[in-house]
């Protein structure tokens, strides 16, 4: 019975927190916004959900499975690189160098920087 | 000799030239001359037993049950043309050594002729119609070859084609005829039909039979409307104009209607088709004749209105009618071929055939002005030469022949062609040899070498003999032939001299007439260039242009390369065809009930609807449509799941994503954006066939799945006995690595292909043009730096054994639960692909040493090797066998043999995604891309080790 | 649940064909990874559907799903994935070398640059 | 008790399925699809969790292992190709 | 020998566990085989590991995983408070720059994950020479309090960890 | 079981991997391997006809599974005659492709060589019908492989257009596939003839779709009209030897039809004269799209293309009659038009790499001239089916099983019309070819050096890959590739001269395909010692 509530109430809570990440990404006015909303909130879905899932079989399936542990560490280990990359994918698309706060006044983060990072018109092209 | 042997002769012959092509014009024309005269021999050497009345015959089987077989025979009308062809064919072989260049080709020549030479030999002697057309159909060819011998002449060319086209109009259609009469008669066989003139005669198809038959004879006769051709073949050699359209192949047709006089004549059809157009041929082609200014072209015409006239002769059906077509095809041969060889003579030495630059060659040229001038005054049909023989007999039958109850129309106009012929003939003998002499030929005429005289000659003086002495010198031939045409026994008698009837009146008219006619021919010219007249060669021009035109719109409108209407033709194929198929068929109805619907698949359906219709909304922003295309992915995993279906969720969804990455990598080059190029109204078209394909697809799908199984499925037994025989509990493993194990081999054969297939493709870009495109890349877009991301490495770092952990797991427990050899390779290309994506090419590369292509083929030998393997078992290829292997306190693993089928599956699946990617990656290093020696851009932790 | 997935297997027959009848090479990359979707889900769909039944033995399970069909789909999806893979490459080594991505065949395929003597041969 | 919280859950998901489409199709950046795509498949992992609850076996974990997996490396080729075109240099 | 046979000693821990996760089977012929997993993958996947992996003080990781835990639980709550009832105009989004003193990538990539996990922040960039982080805040009337939070509460004990 | 049945996959099978894997980089090993698979091959299919000859269906049962369950080979008279083709063809233009040099021009000719060999075998052996699917695909992506080998523009777009429209039609296989499953519950070809047989009257709409939609898969391979679009521009791009090579694949198409409509859905099924009735109407259409096209044509390589559809037209029309005599004259013709069909396309790939392009349109004088020019002549002969050749005698078998059938007029007049327009085409073009550069450059012109030093055009330069393929350093042997192309042309004549044996043995196939029982009964009955 308690496991029984401590499961209904892990389901509930991951239903919950993944419908509010998701609907934060419908509803958050702008996309660096918007990418708070899934990262967090869908990794505690997802995490409460498989928690049930982990704790369900043991005591209600009659059978032991662990592969729910595995897919968390999976999602957690993955989730902030994902989230990086949409971050640095946003920043390239619809952010300019100078609207960010520099890491050093001569530096840039990395997304800004590098030799090839100019336009495509100061490319030298030697045959044409 | 054996007819076939007589048969058989030329063609050889026609090997030597080609075999001693360097040797010279001695040696080809008399290796083929002794053929010739060997078979003329040969053939000789039956006339006792001809005339006695047998029929020598041969016989091989070549295609008995299409009842094609090698079969000859000689009679008498076979003995007629066949001393014709190989007696002229002597002659013109002596000729045309002394005509040809030296420069000429003479090997293939002397080729071509025997060739020839054989196929009309075979014509006349076959007894089998099927046979006969081989060799009817070959002397279209060989006449196609000699006709355009110069070829650098546009005339041979052309004329060739023409001819080509035109006798190969009626073999064609004579094809036709022959099958039907064969059909009717039981078999093709010249002896069998013979004996069938009642039930062939009697047939609903004898009128067409006949009809395309004479289509066939008409054509290669030159019979009007067909004469065209003729002129234009004159474009050949002389020796060839002489050979093959004055003696023999246009004799073919004549000989054709010969053979078959006794089951295809007699009837109505026949007069009115056969005589008909032998008496328009005859007059109208006379007429042509007197006009033409090229030598070769009047004696064409004039072959042409004599054919016709032998074809009228036949064409009577009456006995008389065919001893005089018999004899007038002898006379017509000797005084032809002559008269050829003479104007090749004139052609040769006078540097001209045009009339209007030749004239009084007389005292110049004796010898060819002698044999000219006998030869043409037999074609006049002037005593006593042998042409009047025949003239007289001819004008015999037309006085006697009623044609729709008009008993003189038929002489009237045969009068009229004798009247023309006469004029033509006095034109040749007038305007080339008579007259002043002139001093502007183009070269210096006068008599040639013996090698050329000869042959003329030789035929001069047969016009005379038979002309004086018809019944000792040439009625034996007649009687022969004729006997065989008409199945009666003949015994002709000629006579120059029949007392004052009508033929010689009408003869008399036609001499006077003619001269009366030469006297007018100036003023006749130009009133006749006056005045329109059709003009065959510029009708079959203006056809050949027209149906290449319509062929080239035809085909251009058919096959224009494009896509979009291959596949529009095809979804309406499908569509209309199956729905066809089902509808005339009977559907039980739907008989299975429906599952319910829950909340997750109802969600999921709408979602599938709405990225679909997005994905086609939005297919022009690439990238969007790759987002959705996961997107879709991802919900077909999710339906396979829901519908019990885990392995083909875990191939689909890891075969998609390396999809992506595969798209994404090529999109690198390609446009981003799809540019709208198809107007609305194709779109609109191409939505309606969308729409409709999709609905029959849709409906197809619904009715299967609302119907059971007509027969309980195989897969009954396969869920029997995976586990007891196939050693696994996963069925649907056990299928793919045991009970239809040679279908995963010949899937991850093609995935090999295909991998091999790309690295080819992409070494052959980097060779060519695109690799020196791709060395002046210019990206498209604006690119960010970060080009290996530390968390990235450190990441995938990680992931990378934790993967390879994942994916020995799924591959070993794959032949019990869902996993495999497929998907396990999936996991780890991924992983590795993950190691290329964060750390770079060169580097990953660098840490791997596989070489990709070494996987492909040792994952297909491995999954050979296991089938092989049961080989040595006596068992078939790909039995497996299975057990339990326990080690000593270790992991307890069913191994069964399949799982080293598995591995090879495993081991191509990772060959081949990675050399696939591999690839692609080179064709973007090619842009220029600098290589990295360390896995990410900065290391702040070496940085700290170098301070 | 048949007319959903039916529907569903229509819809994506419907854009794949949209798609293939397209004019550039990658939209007919798209509409033959649709089709092939929907032809997957078509031949799975032959089996018929169950729930919950996955083709695993089990003890005390008494109902499976066809295997068989299945089977044949993952034969299906692997081969198709090669496929795809080769369409796509061969599509960049034809806009490289062409420098368009149109699929139609040019005109120059099927007709001669300049007609120099061409006719009358 | 369990049975309702997963009909919850399950309701949560799928509702939060549709929200993500919504962002793939209307949204201002390349970006935003691609969180929401990844966001598609973390809920997927949680739907297919919650089936094998709803059903009692585990079967289907793996599929959601690969998924995981999948989903990682399709967001980062996305995000890459955006950054970099070429996503593996 | 350790040293050849383990060059990642803790990876092989990790793949250990993997396996007995994967095969969700605790016995003695599982372990052994993970065993041999352990230190047969780590051998393969050596050359993708150039640079020595360690840890200076393993034992506080167990310490740091729950506070993280609980830090995700309590980041849950905070943002999902914010989408469900934080009205646009109210929200303060910020920038903010961390400068780093961790150096070691691994430790760089664990303070990058934990701060995207945990409230209301995400890592979105290094800087060129990798030496600090930025850092976007969902609601941060306050920057410089949630940079301090940082620096204190998570990369002090990621450093007493690795370095 | 006979092991050599198995041969005809296995040996391409293996031979294509050992290539990859060991000789990657050797390409005079790779010639010699591959040659000596490919005659192995040729000896295994003379081994084949040889047993088959007694009549008996031999079954060779994969796995060891029993009938329905398992995947089966089956070899009978058809199946042994079209392995034995394949194979003769195959060598003869894989010493053609060694001659002219084309295996060089890119990476991995033999490999794929050997793949698509595999693939086409294994599709004429195999009882299954699933499995047949699967060698489609095998031999599809070798020869998309093979048909881009050598690269260039066009080339590649006719490769993008070969394979998508490829890919649909496996699309439909697979549809058609699923619906045969769906109704019948099997997928081995005998049992799936036998419940066909059984079919209860009340249900079989679902099956005749599914009917149907499997043999518009088998008129894509074949290019019936309207299913055409596809070949000209993939052929005339191909190299020539493979181009040569791919006159078996439409054969295919025309095996499988065969295989499909004698054993599975005869008339006296449920599916009655539904495949007869599409097939002749599509038939006659091709054919005189094929030969129109040939008149249509301004290009060679199109020209052999439109050659190559209008003999699958005279093809089916025979084949669609559905009686034993018309489907033996079906079966003289596809081998005589397999070799007629490859002769031509390498007769035009000697014309395109001595004049650079293939445009039907003036040139100079072509090195060996004569020698080609009489290569060409022959061989159009044979393809428009003029005397003394194969295809006279195989168009009088076609013409005399159609003498007595309903459409029997619109049949001939079809065939004897459209062939005039072809002998008009081909003549044409060939004077073109071969006799008026003579009118540019005069009579007395010394024909040019015999032996081209590389014959350039069409064919790209040599490649430089990564990995260096040996370099023979020789120049294509001239000779090799002219004796090829004869060897093509000795098997015309062959089939001329043996017409009474071949088609001997053309009606033993036919009757044993018509009566489908032993075929069945072999498959499904005696199957001791199996699983
Ligand atoms: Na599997
Ligand atoms: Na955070």
């Amino acid at each position: 019975m308690i496991w029984e509530i401590i499961i209904s109430v892990l389901l509930v809570t991951g239903g919950f927190f993944g419908l509010v990440g998701s609907y934060g990404l419908v509803k958050l006015p702008d996309p660096m916004t918007r990418l708070h909303a899934p990262t967090k909130a869908a990794t505690l879905g997802v995490g409460a959900t498989l928690t049930a899932s982990l704790i369900w079989f043991p005591t209600q399936g009659g059978q032991s499975t662990w592969h729910e542990l595995l897919i968390l560490l999976f999602l957690f280990m993955t989730a902030p690189i994902t989230g990086a990359f949409i971050a640095k994918a946003h920043l390239h698309l619809g952010w300019d160098a100078d609207e960010l706060p520099r890491p050093e006044p001569d530096l840039h983060w990395a997304t800004f920087a590098g030799p090839e990072n100019e336009s495509v018109l100061d490319r030298k092209t030697p045959d044409e | 000799m054996s007819p076939a042997l007589i048969a058989l002769l030329p063609f050889i012959g026609a090997l030597l030239p080609g075999l001693l092509i360097r040797s010279g014009r001695d040696v080809a024309a008399i290796s083929c001359g002794t053929a010739t005269f060997i078979a003329l021999l040969g053939l000789c050497l039956h006339i006792p037993a001809i005339m006695a009345g047998e029929v020598i015959t041969a016989r091989f089987e070549w295609l008995p049950s299409l009842g094609m077989n090698a079969n000859f025979r000689i009679d008498g009308l076979g003995l007629l043309f066949g001393i014709l062809i190989l007696g002229i064919g002597l002659l013109i072989i002596t000729y045309a050594r002394y005509y040809l260049s030296r420069n000429d080709p003479v090997g293939l020549f002397y080729t071509y002729l025997m060739l020839f030479q054989g196929a009309m030999i075979g014509i006349v002697l076959s007894d089998n119609i099927l046979l006969l057309l081989v060799f009817w159909e070959l002397t279209s060819l060989s006449s196609f070859l000699l006709i355009g011998y110069w070829r650098h002449l546009p005339e041979g060319r052309q004329g060739a084609r023409i001819a080509l086209t035109v006798t190969a109009l009626g073999g064609l259609a004579m094809i036709a005829g022959m099958l039907i009469l064969g059909n009717i008669a039981g078999s093709y066989d010249i002896s069998d039909i013979l004996q069938a003139r009642e039930a062939i005669q009697a047939s609903p198809l004898y009128v067409p039979a006949l009809v395309l038959i004479l289509l066939g004879a008409f054509t290669k006769s030159a019979q009007f409307p067909f004469h065209f051709w003729l002129p234009h073949a004159m474009a050949a050699p002389t020796p060839v104009s002489a050979y093959l359209h004055s003696a023999t192949m246009v004799k073919a047709g004549l000989f054709l209607l010969a053979r078959l006089w006794p089951v295809l004549s007699g009837t109505p059809e026949w007069f009115y088709l056969v005589a008909t157009t032998g008496l328009l041929t005859m007059v109208s082609a006379a007429w042509i004749a007197i006009f033409r200014d090229d030598l070769k072209s009047l004696l064409a015409f004039s072959t042409v209105s004599h054919l016709g006239l032998i074809t009228m002769l036949l064409g009577f059906g009456t006995q008389g009618a065919a001893v005089a077509a018999m004899f007038h095809i002898v006379n017509h041969a000797t005084f032809k071929a002559a008269l050829f060889m003479t104007a090749g003579i004139i052609d040769h030495e006078a540097g001209t055939r045009s009339i209007s630059r030749l004239g009084g060659l007389r005292r110049l040229m004796p010898i060819t002005f002698t044999i000219g001038t006998l030869a043409a005054l037999s074609m006049a049909g002037v005593p006593p030469l042998n042409g009047f023989l025949t003239k007289e007999m001819m004008l015999q039958e037309t006085t006697e022949a009623v044609w729709f109850g008009n008993g003189t129309v038929l002489y009237v106009f045969g009068t009229l062609g004798a009247l023309f012929s006469v004029c033509y003939s006095l034109r040749f003998v007038t305007q080339v040899f008579l007259g002043p002499e002139r001093d502007d030929y183009p070269a210096h005429p006068h008599d040639p070498g013996f090698g050329l005289l000869v042959g003329p000659a030789l035929l001069v003086v047969l016009v005379v003999l038979i002309g004086m002495f018809p019944n000792t010198s040439a009625a034996w031939l007649v009687a022969a032939s004729s006997s065989a045409v008409t199945g009666v026994a003949q015994d002709p008698h000629f006579a120059l001299w029949h007392g004052v009837n009508l033929a010689l009146k009408l003869s008399l008219t036609a001499i006077l007439g003619g001269l009366l006619l030469l006297a007018l021919n100036p003023g006749m010219l130009a009133m006749r260039d006056a005045v329109w007249r059709p003009d065959g060669k510029r009708a079959f021009d203006a056809i050949t242009r027209g149906a290449t035109g319509v062929a080239r719109g035809f085909t251009e409108r058919f096959t224009n390369g494009s896509m979009s209407r291959a596949l529009g033709a095809l979804s309406m194929t499908i569509v209309a065809t199956g729905l066809w198929a089902f509808s005339t068929g009977r559907y039980q109805g739907a008989s299975r009930p429906m599952l319910e619907v829950g909340v997750v698949p109802l969600t999921g359906w709408i979602l599938l609807m709405v990225a679909t219709a997005c994905m086609v909304a939005f297919h022009r922003l690439r990238i969007l449509a790759l987002v959705l295309v996961s997107i879709i992915g991802l919900i077909v995993s999710g339906t396979f799941i829901y519908l019990s279906a885990p392995d083909l969720a875990l191939t689909q969804i890891s075969v998609e994503v390396v999809t992506v990455v595969l798209l994404l990598l090529a999109l690198n080059f390609l446009p981003k954006y799809t540019i709208l190029d198809s107007a609305d109204r194709k779109r609109g078209l191409d939505a309606f066939v969308a729409t409709v394909t999709g609905l029959g697809f849709g409906a197809l799908s619904y009715c299967i799945m609302r119907s059971d199984f007509a027969f309980p499925p195989i897969s009954g037994y396969m869920l029997e006995n995976s586990y007891k025989l196939g050693g696994g509990s996963n069925v649907v493993n056990v299928i793919l690595v045991d009970f239809r194990g040679y279908d995963t081999f010949g899937e991850i054969t093609v995935l090999g292909i295909a991998a091999l297939t790309i690295f080819a493709l992409t070494e052959t870009l980097l060779a060519g043009a695109s690799g020196r495109r791709l060395r002046n890349w210019v990206h498209d877009s604006l690119r960010a730096g970060d080009r290996h991301p530390m968390l990235l490495v450190v990441v995938t770092r990680l992931i990378l054994p934790i993967s390879l952990v994942v994916g020995l797991f799924i591959f070993l427990r794959g032949h019990n639960s869902p996993g495999g050899g497929f998907v396990a390779g999936l996991v780890v290309s991924i992983a590795l692909v993950s190691q290329y994506m964060a750390s770079g090419f060169s580097w990953a590369q660098e840490r791997q040493s596989i070489n990709y292509h070494a996987f492909i083929g040792a994952g297909v030998i491995a999954a050979g090797i296991t089938g092989i393997g049961a080989w040595f078992a006596g068992l078939p290829f790909l039995t497996s066998t299975y057990g339990y292997v326990k080690l000593p306190g270790i992991e307890e693993f069913e191994l069964a043999s399949a799982m080293g089928f598995d591995l090879g599956v495993f081991l191509c699946v990772v060959g081949a995604v990675m050399l696939g990617l591999n690839s692609l990656t080179r064709i973007a290093r090619q842009t220029g891309a600098t290589v990295n020696l360390e896995p990410m851009d900065v290391d702040p932790s070496k940085e700290a080790e170098h301070r | 649940m048949e007319f959903l997935l039916s529907s569903a297997i229509g819809v994506l027959t419907a854009a794949g064909v949209y798609l293939v009848l397209r004019l550039r090479t990658f939209a007919v990359v798209l509409g033959t990874t649709m089709l092939s979707y929907a032809i997957n889900v078509f031949l799975f769909s032959t089996g018929r559907l169950v729930v919950d039944a996955p083709p695993v033995l089990r003890y005390g399970a008494e109902t499976y799903t066809d295997p068989l069909p299945q089977a044949l789909v993952l034969t299906a999806i692997v081969i198709s994935f090669g496929m795809t893979a080769v369409v796509v490459l061969m599509a960049l080594g034809a806009f490289l070398e062409g420098g368009d991505d149109r699929v139609d065949m040019p005109r120059a395929d099927r007709l001669p640059d300049h007609r120099a003597g061409d006719d009358g041969a | 008790m369990i049975g309702y919280a997963l009909y919850f859950a399950f309701a949560c998901f799928g509702l939060a399925l549709l929200f993500c489409l919504f962002r793939v199709v209307f949204a201002p950046g390349l970006a935003d699809r691609v969180l929401a795509l990844d966001t598609m498949t973390i809920n997927m992992i949680a739907l297919l969790t919650l089936f094998g609850i709803d059903r009692g076996t585990t079967i289907y974990f793996e599929a959601s292992l690969l998924f995981a997996m999948v989903g990682f490396i399709s967001t980062v080729a996305f995000a890459k190709f955006v950054l970099r075109g070429d996503i593996i240099e | 020998m350790m040293r050849r046979l383990f060059p990642h000693p803790w990876l092989s821990v990790v793949l250990v566990l993997t396996w007995m996760l994967l095969v969700n089977r605790w016995a003695v012929g599982s372990l052994l085989f993970a065993l041999i997993i352990g230190i047969v993958v780590p051998l393969m996947t050596a050359p993708y590991w150039p640079n020595a992996t360690g840890y200076s003080r393993p034992g506080r990781i167990p310490a740091y995983l729950a506070i993280v835990i609980w830090d995700i639980v309590k980041a849950n709550f905070s943002v999902a408070r914010i989408v469900l009832f934080t009205p646009r105009s109210a929200l303060r989004p910020a920038w903010i720059t961390v400068p780093l003193e961790l150096r070691r990538p691994e430790a760089i990539t664990a303070l990058a994950g934990t701060i995207t996990l945990t409230p209301g922040t995400v890592s979105c960039d290094l800087s060129e020479d990798a030496h600090a982080l930025l850092v976007h805040c969902l609601h941060a009337p306050d920057p410089d309090a949630v940079l301090d939070e940082i620096k204190t509460r998570y990369e002090a004990r990621l450093k007493e960890i690795f370095e | 079981m006979n092991h050599l049945l198995i041969a005809p996959v296995v040996l391409p099978a293996v031979i294509g991997p050992l290539i990859i894997m060991w000789m990657r980089n050797d390409l005079l090993l790779q010639r010699v391997f591959s040659i000596v698979g490919t005659a192995l091959l040729a000896v295994v299919g003379i081994y084949l006809n040889w047993i088959a000859a007694s009549g008996e269906v031999f079954v060779y049962r994969l796995g060891n599974w029993a009938a329905p369950f398992g995947i089966v080979l089956v070899l009978d008279r058809l199946a042994a005659m079209m392995v034995l083709l394949t194979a003769v063809l195959a060598l003869a233009v894989q010493l053609y492709a060694v001659g002219s040099g084309w295996d060089r021009k890119g990476w991995h000719f033999h490999a794929l060589w050997q793949f698509q060999l595999m693939g086409i075998c294994g599709a004429f052996l195999t009882g299954d019908a699933f499995n047949l699917f699967v060698f489609f695909e095998v031999l599809l992506i070798a020869s998309y492989g093979l048909m881009i080998h050598g690269g260039g523009e066009m080339r590649l777009r006719a490769g993008v257009q070969y394979i998508a429209y490829n890919l649909a039609g496996s699309t439909l296989f697979l549809a058609g596939l699923g619906v045969l499953y769906s109704v019948t519950g099997t997928l081995n070809m005998a049992d799936m003839a036998m419940r066909v047989a059984q079919m209860p009257a009340e249900d079989t709409a679902l099956l005749r779709a599914g009917a149907v939609l499997t043999m518009l898969v088998f008129a894509i391979k074949a290019a019936l009209v309207p299913l055409h679009f596809w070949l000209p521009s993939t052929y005339a791009n191909a190299p020539g030897p493979v181009a040569a090579l791919f006159a078996i694949m439409t054969k295919v198409g025309v095996y499988a039809i065969i295989r499909f409509y004698t054993l599975i859905f005869p008339q006296d099924a449920v599916t009655e004269t539904l495949l007869g009735d599409l097939l002749l109407p599509a038939a006659l259409l091709t054919l005189a799209l094929g030969q129109v096209g040939i008149l249509g044509t301004r290009h060679l390589g199109r020209l052999a293309s439109y050659a190559a559809i209008g003999s699958i037209g005279t093809l089916v029309i025979a084949v669609a009659q559905y009686t034993p005599q018309a489907t033996s004259a079906a079966i003289y013709y596809l081998i005589h038009s397999t070799l007629a069909t490859g002769a031509l396309f390498l007769v035009v790939d000697l014309i395109g790499a001595r004049r650079g392009d293939l445009w039907l349109r003036l040139d100079r004088v072509m090195p060996g001239n004569g020698m080609i020019a009489a290569l060409y002549f022959i061989t159009a002969i044979a393809l428009v089916g003029m005397p003394p050749f194969s295809g006279f005698v195989g168009k009088l078998l076609v013409l005399q099983a159609t003498a007595d059938v309903s459409w029997s007029v619109t049949i001939w007049s079809v065939i004897l019309i459209t062939s005039l327009i072809a002998i008009y085409g081909l003549s044409r073009a060939g004077s073109l070819v071969f006799w008026k550069c003579y009118e540019v450059e005069g009579p007395d012109r010394p024909e040019a050096p015999k032996d081209p030093a590389a014959p350039s055009g069409p064919i790209p330069p040599r490649l430089e890959p990564d990995e260096q393929i040996q370099d023979l350093g020789d120049a294509p042997a001239n000779w090799l590739a002219l004796t090829a192309t004869g060897l093509l042309l000795a098997g015309i004549v062959a089939m001329t001269v043996l017409a009474g044996p071949a088609v001997r043995m053309a009606e033993a196939t036919a009757q044993q395909l018509h009566d489908p029982a032993v075929y069945i009964g072999s498959v499904l009955q005696g199957q001791e010692g199996t699983k």
